[in-house]
């Protein structure tokens, strides 16, 4: 098995894929946060797997993967602290009660 | 050295500022009334000036009293002005109706100030359109002219106010988008310049002609109520306080003619000589379409809107043809239809404001009750339906004369197009009998005839100011129904360079 | 390792200087200081926007080429710092109302790190810089939409903005992922280079369309917009506006240059289309939306959305008049849609109403609010002589100024929206003057920070169109950068 | 480098990623989900020590593992009912979830196969050598690949996620 | 006296008009007729300065021909490089006949009417439109090019239309000047259309151009065909198309019956002299151009014949005596256009044109007084209907001798004029060919019939009642102009006319050709004898003979029903069909096309607002299926 940059390609898409899924189908805030934290950490996979099989010279992929960590840390945080705020105001977390504002 | 034609704008961005600075109504109207004074001196006072420039002016010199300052200059935009007989006529129509306009609207109620802060706006963009030689600055003034008219509609008109003031507005807002992509066009493909001078020497791209004439004419036949686009202009009418119909029919809807004249066929004749029969088929369309529509209307401002249709359509017509007595018929008929749209609105306005009412057939033997109304919707009335003596005559024969005159058209389909522009002068000459036809309908129903209504038995005749205003309308048709070669002595000497410009781009 | 490449990030140093001070006052000074927070925090910032004017223009790249200053960086920048001053100048009343005083620092620090981060954002030549500046833009914004607590709406819009921020963040990112994949770098000029090697495989064109997703999203192009208008609408005013000029303006700045020094070897190839078909549907669809709106602040979000797709007709120029227009677009913007914005906030700060409806017969009790509204109305609908028919006039030239056939049609079908456009500004218009109302807004007297930043917005609206030396010069600015 | 091994090294670290995350968004509990993400993290550090870096491999788990899960667990448990917690789907948002989902792996995987599929290179034909001193380097150098800037520029945005966040999160 | 002087004659008018029209009704109701009258009168004796001196002057003659003298041409209006419009004065024979007319029957007019308007409210205005009429009829006899009498020709039918509807409470009298002005103004349409088509072929309006070279129109036009008729021939025919409906020539004669509504001194003046005569006047202009497209000639004749007959017809069975008027009106004046369509040049001299000016002039000046005996009698009796009348000479002697003097001359009894001018229209008529002549004459013979059953039926027949107010002759400023105008009537036909008005200037000696002239004597005589027979005393001979041809009586009576076509015409077709369906185009084609633009966008924008659902999933996952698909689509619309 020659294990090309392809084979590693293939769980990431599928890990982005899932997150898709979920932050679509879940109800609970917290659950779509952590769908997204699927997607976020599916591009830190792209990201290393270039840089190690394509660009091994220099070290772009694993830094950005580095900073989208730290990113993503910084809006986990800030996504929780909403949560919890529109979870005093409403008492849910259910994605589906903020609906209020449309058309 | 000044040159005179910053006073049209300058006077009314005074008057505008001190319109700002007025306390009561009072003040308002001596300051209204001062600005449109200054402006009526101006105007005539540049005809003279004109005349005098065109003296010394080497022959074939397209614009006198030109100047030109660096406005933007990433697009070569320039503050560029300068007249032509053309444009003198029309600053000078514009400043009459806008002088007459005060007077008309002198007693104008809620909000006074307000009111002709935007009247003073619109005269602004109408003088600026008319001096402007710069394709930006035109069609900026131009835009300034418009919108001014919702509100001035939707606040004080009457009827269905909101509708007709938005739909006009949208509509004529829908013109300036097919406008403002003809003048960019024009601009990349002429040399990259918004100077009107500089894009006739450089010439429009020929293959970029045919659409940008399209668009431009399209853009201004809008405000020049061409068919199928006037539908805004009888319900705007209807709608509009009197003073604005007069200056709407009166001048707003002449920026259409004027543009398409100055900016369609002057820049594009090549375009102009393609497919100016398609034009040819619309405008002909809209002089016998006002007139037939205007016969069956009962509401004396839908009677003129619809007339005013018919007359428009005859100036567009005339701008195609493409001679030199055509077009000097349709600037005269600009004059006339302006003077005379104006007055006949100024004294719908004056009637409508003592009857309440605009239906012909509510009211009846108005003669008896306010004599001097009527005898002026009479004048008003001949000179539409072509009285010689009066403007409209002058105008409207110039117009058929000269769309029979013998004119070389290139054209690949038409050859030289003399059959087709005859058949189509016939049709619209029988415009003057449907003319005749629905004038004299309300005429009769109106003004003669046992009183109608016996409550009108107590109205009053014209104010004093209402007396002013229809009177120097109906001394400026006089004058140029029966001296008509005064406006030739300003037209003369610009239509050579501008039909040989355009016989020479042609191919 | 030369440390004083820092010193070509004048801006960002600054602002970062004021969001020092602004930190130092609001957690050190005692208590009786603090009332003064706001006015002293935007006095700093207008200090500090003044001096911004005066910082040399020129043309400079620090850190191997990750940063690049210009002339029309910078230019774009101080007028982001002009939005930005008027926005703090008009929330100054609100900061100081009751229950919004104990956030007031916050506010003020908050707005001071996402100007940086949009700073970052025009100023970025790599990717992870770009992506960072982006995160900065965007992550405290969805903090401050959160800021009316005693809202419910506030916070719903706040999970809105930040959870689709975040997903929008994500696309993008994979989106960069790719390019990264066939680029091998994240500088922009390396991608240029690659982005001519790939040019014909479906992975640029995805990479792209996530990355014009992802950009979009700030600029809330359809169909990347449908948080906008909850968002306006929950936000408090001042976020609101702030999000929709300033944060929107940089976006897009942000967009011409990802677009034209990253993608720029593939415009025609790809994301010309790309933007075309975005700014159709953004221009419509918005404009579509915007006419049955009720609510201000959302019937003025649907309004900024299709102002976006203005917007973008400067970046699908692809030329430096295009950069020159769009900037110019984004400073008139900033102004009439913060007069409108300010009115909106003096009147909800007055009576708490922002529906349409209740400005009806506006005009009679409080005039002047009225008058500004509708100039700003008007500047909107690009109606001369007010300064948005200029910077219209400007975006469709750049945008023509390519010549080709399908540019022209594309700005045909901008200018009929520009119809519908003006009929739902009228609309407001017409509620203010003509509508009759028996119950309307008493006549008040607003703050004089709010009445401040209104003359400042007017005199913009009045004169920038007028004052051609402001579009002169940013063309000058855009031609001497070195962007192309 | 034995090849064997590393194949089955990454068939585990592969099924395990897909496993997870398959797992942690179709599990109805909630805090299930949260640990199935726990090991999704988890094999992705085990991806990037396979791959040869160990650092990032160290900050997934520190970072994401150590502290992004815990603030999950806690807010998941401040913000949850007593009682069936379960969530259900409704059929309709699963369709859509799975056009979206199927799509778009359907777009990437074209892209990237068709675009890489001559790409011979394989994990073994190229070395790796990052050291936590050439990171260190390149964190703080100016030069070309060298992030100093970044590097600054993310503490500003930290700060002010730290700042927005307790705003937000204050009671009052 | 001299021929500049003339210009008085034009601008004394004007001024009047002015000064009645601005100031009338500050002034005295006396004052104004005074002023009025008066002005008209110096009008009258420049005229005939005027005109005797270019009749007598014998510098005006020119190797025997009588030269058209320009006294002035100004440039009034520039048209184009050569075309030019002027406005002038050129007398020349029929132009200084034209002043004489005009300026007589006006004066007469003015004169009568200060004893037949007496008392009418307007009585200024009256005068101010009676001299704006003067003013543009004289213009338009002197009228140097063909458009300046196109001017004139619109002016006289503004004046006519202000005049007919003078009592403009009456809604008969507002009807009736709408439908004049209208009907002229649908002839005046071709008239401009012919002279485009005159202008673009000859590039000139000037008469005296025009007539130097009557050939170059054809010439020019040569080649150019429509429907088999030359371009010149078509413009020439839409010219005379003008001045038939000024003419009331049928079937556009339908206005002039009804023109009665106007007081009657105005339908003596306009009606009966002066204005329905301008299309004969136009013809007699161009006379020379016509002679280079015969076949217009031939319509003209025809036109001119059948419209004789048919008004001579419907005459003899109208009961209102203006109508009748009018009805022998427009038979006559189809009479004029009968002579000057047959005359040739080589006919006999050419004597139609002359004829036809000589019947003209007579013709005005019996009819005039025809009318004013009218107005004399309907103003004692105070109705139009002949049977309010009857019996009248033993009140009326003045009235009803002048009268009888008048229908003696229209009959062509010698010696009144009526005769003499008659006598040569059919001698020309039968000079070119046997069928005009025999059908003119029968005609002649109707004119007497139908002019005596009238007089007879005035003065004669029965005699109604009346005890409330016994009729008497008028006030001397009414019978005065009744005296004048019989001595006229009686003279007039031994001017020696053809040394005055021949076709081409040169001298015209008329001898009465016996063999035509015995001939309508005796048809005139039977005429004038069946109607002694019939309507000398009251019998029921004439019912029980219109009972008789019951149908033809009736339909001759509604005047076979044209009115009744018109009618339909204008109102079904024209308003009910065009204009309405315009109107209904308007309205829901053109205007709903925007409203259903406006409509759309708005239904648009309700259809999509599900878009906006409010749900943050549904959000990203529009955001993201938009992302696949903006790369996809342009992935695959581009490579």
């Amino acid at each position: 098995m020659d294990l090309t940059l392809l084979y590693y390609l293939v769980p990431s898409i599928i890990m982005f894929a899932c997150g898709v899924y979920g932050f679509i189908t879940r109800k609970n805030l917290i659950a779509i946060l952590i769908s997204l934290e699927l997607m976020l950490n599916s591009i830190d996979i792209n990201f290393v797997v270039f840089n190690r099989f394509l660009f091994p010279g220099q070290m772009e992929g694993m830094f950005f993967a580095l900073f989208a960590i730290a990113i993503a840390a910084a809006e986990t945080a800030l996504a929780i602290a909403i949560v919890i705020n529109i979870f005093r105001v409403a008492k849910s977390v259910d994605v589906q009660n903020l609906t209020k504002m449309k058309f | 050295m000044f040159n005179i034609l910053f006073l049209f704008v300058i006077i009314p961005v005074l008057t505008l500022g001190a319109l700002f600075l007025t306390r009561n109504v009072k003040q308002v109207r001596a300051v209204a009334a001062t600005g449109a004074s200054l402006l009526l001196i101006a105007a005539l006072y540049l005809c003279h000036e004109y005349l005098g420039a065109r003296a010394v002016a080497p022959e074939g010199t397209l614009m006198l009293l030109t100047d030109s300052y660096m406005w933007y200059e990433p697009l070569n935009i320039h503050l560029a002005v300068g007249v032509d007989g053309i444009s003198v006529l029309m600053i000078l129509l514009s400043a009459i109706i806008v002088f007459t306009g005060t007077f008309a609207s002198w007693k104008m109620e809620p909000l006074t100030k307000e009111y002709f802060l935007w009247f003073t706006l619109l005269s602004i963009g109408v003088f600026g359109f008319f001096i402007s030689i710069d394709l930006f600055t035109m069609f900026m003034f131009y835009e300034v002219a418009l919108i001014p008219m919702y509100l001035l509609i939707g606040v004080w008109g009457s009827g269905n106010k909101n509708y007709s003031a938005m739909k006009l507005t949208l509509m004529l807002m829908g013109g300036s988008a097919f406008l403002l992509i003809s003048i960019l066009g024009i601009y990349y493909h002429s040399g990259e310049t918004m100077n009107l001078i500089e894009i006739a020497r450089n010439g429009v791209a020929l293959e970029w002609q045919n659409a940008l004439f399209v668009c431009a004419f399209v853009g201004f036949g809008v405000l020049g109520a061409m068919f199928p686009f006037h539908t805004w202009s009888p319900d705007g009418h209807a709608s509009a306080p009197t003073a604005v119909s007069m200056l709407h029919a009166g001048v707003l809807m002449k920026l259409g003619g004027y543009g398409c004249f100055r900016i369609a066929i002057f820049l594009m004749p090549h375009a102009a000589h393609q497919l100016g029969w398609i034009f040819m088929i619309l405008t002909g369309i809209s002089v016998v379409y006002g007139a037939f529509a205007a016969c069956v209307k009962t509401d004396l401002k839908y009677i003129n809107a619809y007339s005013s249709v018919s007359h428009c359509g005859l100036v567009l017509f005339a701008i195609l043809m493409m001679n030199q007595t055509a077009m000097s018929g349709a600037v005269m008929q600009m004059l006339s239809h302006g003077l005379m749209t104006a007055l006949f609105f100024a004294l719908i306005g004056m009637i409508y404001g003592r009857t309440h009412t605009r239906d012909v057939r509510e009211m009846g033997g108005l003669m008896q009750i306010m004599p001097f109304l009527s005898v002026g919707y009479i004048i008003a009335g001949l000179a539409s339906l072509g009285l010689p003596g009066l403007s409209g005559f002058v105008a409207e024969m110039t117009i058929f004369l000269g769309s029979f005159e013998n004119t070389t058209v290139y054209n690949a389909v038409l050859g030289d197009g003399n059959l087709f522009r005859h058949a189509f002068a016939i049709v619209t000459t029988t415009s003057i009998v449907i003319t005749a036809v629905y004038i004299l309908r309300v005429v009769g129903k109106l003004l003669f005839g046992p009183v109608q209504n016996e409550h009108h038995r107590q109205l009053d005749d014209a104010h004093w100011y209402e007396r002013f205003s229809t009177v120097s309308l109906m001394l400026a048709i006089a004058v140029l129904g029966c001296f008509p070669d005064l406006a030739n002595l300003v037209l003369r000497d610009s239509f050579g360079p501008i039909v040989e410009h355009i016989m020479t781009f042609a191919q | 390792m030369d440390y004083s490449q820092f010193l070509f990030m004048h801006h960002e140093i600054g602002v970062l200087i004021v969001f020092l001070l602004v930190f130092l006052f609001d957690t050190f000074l005692p208590a009786r200081y603090q009332s003064k927070l706001a006015v002293t925090s935007c006095v700093l910032f207008g200090i500090y926007t003044v001096l911004s004017f005066f910082t040399p223009l020129d043309n400079a790249e620090a850190f191997s080429g990750m940063f690049v200053t210009s002339p029309i960086v910078a230019s774009i920048k101080n007028i982001l710092n002009v939005g930005m001053f008027i926005v703090l100048l008009q929330s100054i009343q609100w900061n100081n109302s009751d229950h919004e005083v104990i956030r007031r620092g916050e506010f003020i620090e908050l707005m001071l790190v996402t100007l940086f981060g949009m700073y970052l954002m025009v100023s970025a030549r790599h990717f992870l810089l770009f992506v960072i500046g982006l995160e900065t833009a965007s992550l405290p914004l969805a903090a401050l939409v959160a800021f009316e607590k005693k809202q419910y709406e506030s916070h719903e819009a706040a999970v809105k903005y930040l959870f689709t921020a975040v997903f929008s963040s994500a696309i993008y990112m994979l989106g960069l992922s790719f390019v990264y994949g066939f680029a091998g770098s994240l500088y922009f000029n390396d991608i240029a280079v690659a982005c001519g090697l790939a040019e014909g495989s479906m992975l640029l064109y995805v990479a792209l369309a996530f990355v014009v997703a992802g950009i979009g999203f700030k600029i809330s192009l359809v169909p990347f917009h449908l948080w906008t208008a909850d968002v306006y609408q929950g936000a408090p005013t001042s976020v609101t506006s702030y999000l929709s000029v300033v944060s929107k303006g940089a976006a897009a700045f942000a967009a011409f240059i990802v677009l034209t020094q990253a993608f720029g070897t593939v415009y025609s190839a790809v994301w010309e289309w790309m933007l075309y078909a975005l700014i159709i549907l953004t221009i419509t669809i918005g404009n579509l939306f915007a006419i049955r709106q009720t609510n201000m602040k959302r019937f003025l979000a649907f309004s900024s959305i299709s102002q976006a797709g203005y917007i973008m007709l400067g970046v699908i120029a692809f030329n430096a008049t295009g950069i020159a227009a769009l900037s110019y677009y984004v400073l008139i913007y900033v102004v009439s849609n913060l007069t409108a914005f300010g009115v909106i906030q003096a009147i909800e700060n007055a009576t708490d109403k922002v529906d349409m409806t209740d400005y009806n017969g506006l005009y009679k009790t409080n005039p002047k609010l009225a008058f500004a509204m509708m100039l700003a109305m008007f500047s909107l609908g690009g109606i001369p002589p007010f300064a948005g028919f200029f910077s219209k006039f400007f975006i469709f030239s750049s945008a023509l100024a390519e010549g080709s056939v399908a540019m022209y049609v594309l700005v045909l079908i901008a200018l009929i929206n520009t119809i519908v456009s003006l009929y739902y500004y009228l609309l407001v218009v017409k509620a203010m003057f003509i509508n009759p109302n028996d119950n309307p807004i008493p006549t008040f007297r607003s703050h004089w920070t709010e009445r401040a930043g209104l003359v400042i917005c007017v005199a913009g609206v009045l004169l920038i169109g007028l004052v051609s030396c402001i579009y002169t010069f940013l063309n000058q600015a855009a031609s001497v950068s070195q962007l192309f | 480098m034995n090849v064997v091994g590393n194949s089955i090294v990454y068939c585990v670290i592969a099924l395990a990623i897909i496993v997870f995350s398959v797992l942690s968004v179709t599990s109805g509990k909630i805090l299930r989900a949260a640990t199935y993400l726990l090991f999704t993290l988890f094999s992705t550090a085990a991806l990037y020590f396979h791959l040869g870096y160990e650092f990032l491999g160290a900050v997934q788990i520190a970072v994401y593992a150590g502290g992004i899960l815990v603030l999950f667990v806690f807010s998941i448990l401040l913000t949850s009912k007593p009682g069936n917690n379960a969530e259900r789907l409704t059929s309709k948002r699963k369709t859509l979830g799975l056009i979206a989902a199927v799509a778009g792996a359907a777009v990437c995987t074209y892209a990237l196969f068709s675009y890489f599929s001559s790409e011979v290179v394989t994990l073994f034909s190229t070395a790796n050598t990052v050291t936590v001193e050439k990171i260190g380097e390149a964190l703080l150098g100016t030069e070309k690949f060298q992030y100093l800037l970044p590097f600054e520029a993310i503490s500003v945005l930290l700060l002010a996620c730290i700042i927005g966040g307790v705003t937000i999160a204050r009671k009052r | 006296m001299d021929l500049s002087l003339s210009i008085i004659t034009i601008f004394l008018p004007l001024l009047t008009f002015f000064v009645l029209g601005l100031l009338g009704m500050k002034m005295p109701k006396k004052t104004a007729g005074l002023i009025g009258t008066a002005s008209m009168l110096v009008t009258t004796i420049v005229a005939y300065g005027v005109a005797l001196n270019y009749f007598f002057n014998p510098d005006f003659m020119v190797g025997g021909v009588r030269e058209a003298q320009l006294v002035f041409n100004e440039t009034w209006l520039t048209m184009g490089e050569n075309l030019k419009v002027s406005m002038g004065i050129l007398v020349d024979p029929i132009s200084a006949m034209m002043l004489i007319v005009i300026s007589t029957i006006s004066l007469m007019v003015h004169l009568y009417s200060l004893g037949y308007m007496h008392g009418e409210k307007g009585f200024q205005r009256y005068y101010a439109f009676l001299s704006l009429f003067t003013f543009s009829m004289l213009g338009l006899v002197v009228a140097t090019n063909i458009f300046q009498m196109f001017i004139f020709f619109e002016m006289v039918g503004v004046s006519s239309y202000l005049l007919i509807g003078f009592y403009y409470q009456k809604h008969s009298a507002i009807a009736a000047s709408k439908k004049a002005f209208i009907v002229t103004r649908f002839a005046d349409l071709g008239f401009l259309i012919g002279i485009m088509l005159l202008a673009y072929y000859c590039d000139t309006f000037d008469f005296q151009t025009l007539m130097s070279n009557p050939g170059a129109i054809v010439g020019s036009s040569a080649g150019v065909t429509f429907l088999g008729c030359s371009a010149a021939s078509w413009a020439m025919a839409l010219i005379f198309i003008g001045g038939a409906g000024k003419s009331a020539m049928f079937p556009l004669h339908i206005w002039l019956p009804d023109a009665m509504e106007g007081p009657t001194p105005v339908s003596a003046l306009i009606h009966a002299a002066t204005m329905v005569v301008a299309g004969v006047f136009l013809v007699a202009r161009m006379f020379p151009v016509y002679l280079a497209t015969p076949e217009v000639l031939e319509l003209i004749t025809a036109t001119g014949a059948v419209t004789a007959l048919y008004a001579a017809i419907v005459a003899c069975v109208q009961t209102d005596i203006k109508r009748v008027l009018a009805f022998s009106t427009i038979s006559q004046i189809a009479f004029m256009f009968t002579a000057l369509g047959v005359a040739r040049p080589e006919l006999h001299e050419g004597v139609g044109y002359m004829a036809s000016m000589f019947h003209l002039f007579t013709h005005a000046m019996f009819k005039g007084l025809l009318f004013l005996c009218a107005g004399a009698i309907i103003h004692m009796v105070h109705s139009n209907e002949m049977d309010q009348m009857g019996n009248l000479r033993k009140y009326m002697p003045i009235t009803h001798i002048t009268f009888l003097i008048a229908c003696l001359a229209i009959a062509g009894i010698p010696p009144f004029a009526g005769f003499f001018s008659k006598d040569e229209i059919l001698v020309a008529a039968y000079e070119n060919s046997t069928l005009w002549g025999v059908w003119m004459s029968v005609v002649a013979g109707l004119t007497a019939f139908y002019m005596f059953r009238l007089y007879y039926r005035i003065f004669w027949w029965s005699k109604p009642d009346y005890s409330h107010h016994t009729p008497h002759d008028c006030e001397w400023v009414m019978t005065l102009p009744l005296i004048l105008l019989a001595v006229v009537s009686c003279l007039a036909g031994f001017i020696p006319f053809g040394h005055f008005v021949t076709w081409n200037g040169e001298n015209y000696d008329i001898h009465l050709n016996w063999t035509v002239a015995g001939t309508s004597i005796a048809i005139a005589l039977v005429g004038i004898l069946v109607a002694t027979v019939l309507y000398r005393k009251e019998n029921s001979v004439p019912d029980r003979m219109a009972d008789s041809v019951k149908g033809l009586y009736k339909a001759a009576y509604r005047r076979f029903y044209m009115d009744e076509l018109y009618q339909f015409v204008t109102h079904k077709i024209i308003f009910g069909i065009i204009c309405k369906s315009i109107a209904w185009f308007d309205h829901v084609i053109v205007d709903g096309t925007m409203n259903m633009l406006a409509h759309m966008t708005n239904n648009a924008s309700y259809a999509i607002r599900k878009l906006q659902s409010g749900s943050i999933q549904f959000y990203v996952w529009v955001y993201f299926i938009g992302a696949l698909l903006l790369g996809v689509v342009t992935f695959m619309l581009l490579i």
